[in-house]
């Protein structure tokens, strides 16, 4: 047993709980917030690998004291090995997605507590919540218990949305609700169909019987609910058709909000993607939808996001276009392949939260965000404009940034995967992206200064621009020495693509 | 009876479900739409409970007294149904949360026609 | 046989809720499947999610709707 | 005059048809940019279609060629299709759901 592992769940929902019964007390709640939103990316730095069940239940197999006294009908066949708990399972690759949700978690919230004039309250409870919701998203190894905190991270989702006060944020949170009441049960159906072939919805349990042929692979129920999940799957990430509103959702939250929905969304993404490709990686067309789709996510995400006037729309777009290439390295299902989009899932994720949180200090500066009549900010605040354009370096793929790495290796892998027209189109949209950045870092920084424009904060909390430094330093370091990240994900993209054929 | 009662309720399941969707895109005003979108939840649940139920079955309680391989036999599977009781709550809380919004909405635009709160 | 009656009151009282044109009618039309489901989880063998869905489909939802339905407006524009 | 200011005028024109705001130089290369990565990166994945057919993707490219050519300002339709209208994102879900599930249920046993 792990107690670290639980722990990774049940603090940030204590977080949530306990800083909202200090009201009023603002400057005990900001220490207090700080030292336990540092404590996110500790913790999965601390804990070791293990499995854990929850009520202490293990599969009959592992427990001979059980086991003794149960008839042969029980523990001579495949129940003996059933895990009869919710299990989370923790190794590697999550000990990496947990250290990164945490930071990007830990910085949001750091900036949040310092831009925002009311430390406590619903956003801190609501950006906790998602958190902890993400965090059972990447461990939980239980399909249903996948439904219940995807649930729970749609409902933070739109409560940072709620709380942010921008013009429009109600319309846009119901428009969220109503598409996620249409998707989400219809990925409970899913899930109610693989239960009901397989009688299980533990996933280790799931692929176990759809490999011993217990369940026929091919029953036309089973690919009814692989279309249910991976109908389930486009909504939770915001690919299309829900690019639209995942990047409203972005551009309605405030900056810091919206670094950390990026993430929820991205690890949404990679977490169902993940249990798609365990479950249903002999179906062919699994593979082939996931890669169309994400095609289809980079080209209208990224075409949508050069048209866009609005500052924090179009970074919403370039964020919803960029979870194209997570999907084309998972599509392609070889090792490499999945590796390089694990990888790019982790660049991605620290360089949008980069960019949103950079660009969210014109908003605090202004309380602007249209492009139109922004211009001029070089002089307010160059430090700031130069670290925004390292992040936009950083999400073209400039040699020593991260996503160069990420991007070299997933060209890589669609060449050696036979499919080196994927890596013209991702050479092709990397270019065009930039192109968008500097579009906008143009409209912000360089051009005059319109004469209505008014500054209301002058000054820049510190605490924002040391959180750019730490992205900027992870960007680097992940960088100069890809290793640290890909060895993580070697061993989940392996076992990945084993199950191909 | 033409059908048995596990495919009769898995049917009406997918016609709450068709309702629901029927309702979402077709009407226009937002507490219709609520209320259509609350179907769909109600269809994906009773879906859930006809997947656990065995016909001629008893219920999944274990009473004392009861040769245990014959409970094992004739019990309802009752994994589903302990889902089932997370997702109504589930459904239920994210209606109150939709119904709020639309509370608000109404008193900034005055109207319940989603074409025109929730328009462009 | 008292469960397809069931049935086809939850199919015909959510179409026949959809079909009003005054809002507080339709909210209370919702607890009629709301509370044939029930009824029918009863039949499935499922008696603890029946007492569950009798409380939430049968009282509290149409509740909540109609409460919306008193700080907005009865009639559909 | 020649091919660029042919496409840039008709983008002009349907932007201003759109109305929203004033047509600048920017924003008039944005669309141009758009529009050009729209059709090159669609042109490029049919040739993926090789796999399958060879001939096949030769007709394919070329037909969704022409198609381009001459329904060329396709980029300020795209994004008027993709407003944020619940009706239209709605619609665009729901066709999305039928497509999903047709070609997982009837797709995967051909494939």
């Amino acid at each position: 047993m792990n107690l670290l592992i639980p722990l990774m769940i049940i603090v940030p929902i204590i977080c949530a709980l306990f800083l909202n019964l200090l009201h009023k007390k603002d400057r005990t709640i900001k220490v207090i917030a700080i030292l336990l939103a540092l404590t996110l990316p500790l913790l999965p730095l601390l804990a070791s690998y293990g499995v854990h069940f929850f009520g202490g239940y293990e599969p009959l197999t592992q427990n001979p004291t059980l086991s003794a006294g149960l008839p042969s009908l029980i523990t001579g066949t495949a129940l003996n090995t059933f895990h009869p708990a919710i299990t989370y399972s923790f190794q590697e690759a999550q000990k990496l997605f947990l250290f990164i949700l945490g930071l990007v978690a830990f910085l949001a919230i750091l900036v949040s507590l310092f831009e925002t004039r009311r430390p406590s309250g619903v956003y801190g409870f609501m950006m906790f919540m998602g958190v902890a919701a993400v965090s059972a998203l990447i461990l939980t190894d239980d399909i249903f218990n996948f439904y219940v905190f995807f649930e729970i991270a749609a409902l933070a989702t739109v409560g940072v949305v709620l709380v942010s006060q921008v013009k429009g944020n109600y319309e846009t949170a119901l428009k969220y609700m109503i598409l996620g009441s249409i998707a989400s049960p219809l990925l409970l159906l899913g899930i109610a169909l693989l239960l009901g072939v397989t009688g299980n919805v533990n996933i280790t349990d799931i692929i176990a019987s759809l490999k011993s042929g217990v369940v026929d692979p091919q029953n036309p129920v089973i690919l009814m609910a692989c279309g249910l999940i991976v109908f389930g799957w486009l909504y939770g990430s915001g690919l299309p058709p829900f690019h639209t509103i995942k990047s409203a959702i972005y551009s309605k939250a405030l900056p810091h909000g919206a670094a950390l929905l990026q993430a929820f969304s991205v690890f949404t993404f990679i977490a169902l993607g993940i249990i798609i490709l365990r479950i249903f990686s002999y179906l062919p067309l699994s593979q082939m939808v996931i890669i169309g789709v994400s095609l289809l996510a980079m080209i209208l995400g990224i075409t949508m996001a050069i048209l866009q006037t609005d500052l924090k729309r179009m970074i919403g777009f370039l964020a919803v276009g960029e979870l194209g290439y997570i999907g084309l390295g998972l599509g392609l299902g070889t090792a490499l392949g999945i590796t390089a989009g694990l990888f790019q899932a982790v660049n991605e994720i620290v360089i949008t939260a980069f960019l949103f949180i950079g660009f969210g200090t014109i908003y605090y500066q202004t309380g602007e965000s249209d492009i139109r009549k922004l211009g001029g900010l070089m002089v307010q605040n160059s430090k700031v404009a130069l670290l925004v354009l390292l992040a936009g370096f950083a999400m073209a793929g400039v040699p020593p940034l991260n996503a160069f790495q990420s991007k070299l290796l997933l060209i890589q892998a669609s060449i050696q995967a036979g499919l080196p027209e994927l890596g013209v189109i991702m050479i092709l949209l990397s270019i065009v992206t930039f192109m968008t950045f500097m579009k906008a870092f143009h409209a912000v920084y360089m051009k005059p200064r319109p004469l209505d424009l008014e500054i209301k904060n002058d000054k820049i909390p510190r605490v924002t621009i040391l959180a750019l430094f730490i992205f900027l330093i992870v960007c680097l370091v992940l960088g100069l020495f890809p290793q640290v990240a890909t060895d993580f994900l070697q061993g989940i993209s392996t076992s990945l693509a084993g199950g191909i054929p | 009876m033409i059908m048995d009662t596990q495919l009769a309720s898995l049917f009406t399941a997918g016609a709450l479900i068709i309702i629901g969707i029927f309702a979402a895109v077709f009407l226009d005003n937002l507490i219709k739409k609520v209320i259509g979108l609350a179907f769909i939840g109600d269809g994906a649940n009773l879906f859930l409970i006809a997947m656990g139920y065995k016909p001629g079955g008893i219920v999944y309680i274990y009473l004392p007294g009861m040769a245990r391989d014959w409970f094992a036999q004739n019990a309802a599977y009752p994994l589903p149904f302990a889902l089932v009781l997370t997702s109504i709550v589930i459904g239920a809380s994210t209606m109150a949360v939709m119904l709020g919004i639309i509370m608000v909405l109404y008193k900034k635009h005055g109207s319940l026609r989603a074409s025109k709160v929730l328009g462009e | 046989m008292i469960e397809y009656v069931l049935m086809i009151i939850i199919i015909l009282g959510s179409i026949l809720s959809l079909m009003q044109r005054d809002l507080l009618k339709a909210a209370i039309l919702t607890g009629i499947p709301g509370a044939a489901l029930a009824f029918l989880y009863q039949y499935l063998l499922a008696p603890d999610v029946a007492l569950t869905q009798a409380i939430v489909g049968s009282a509290i939802v149409p509740v909540f709707i109609a409460l919306a339905v008193y700080k907005t407006r009865r009639v559909e524009d | 005059m020649n091919l660029y200011d042919l496409i840039v005028k008709r983008i002009k024109d349907a932007q201003e048809a759109d109305s929203e705001g004033p047509v600048t130089n920017v924003s008039t290369s944005a669309m141009l940019t758009a529009e050009i990565t729209l059709i090159s990166s669609v042109l490029v994945a049919l040739i993926m279609l090789r796999l399958v057919n060879n001939v096949l993707m030769i007709v394919a490219v070329l037909v969704v060629l022409f198609a381009a050519v001459l329904a060329m300002p396709t980029m300020p339709r795209l994004k008027r299709e993709m407003n944020d209208s619940i009706n239209g994102m709605i619609f665009y879900v729901v066709l999305a759901l039928v497509i999903v599930i047709a070609l997982f249920y009837w797709g995967s046993l051909n494939v």
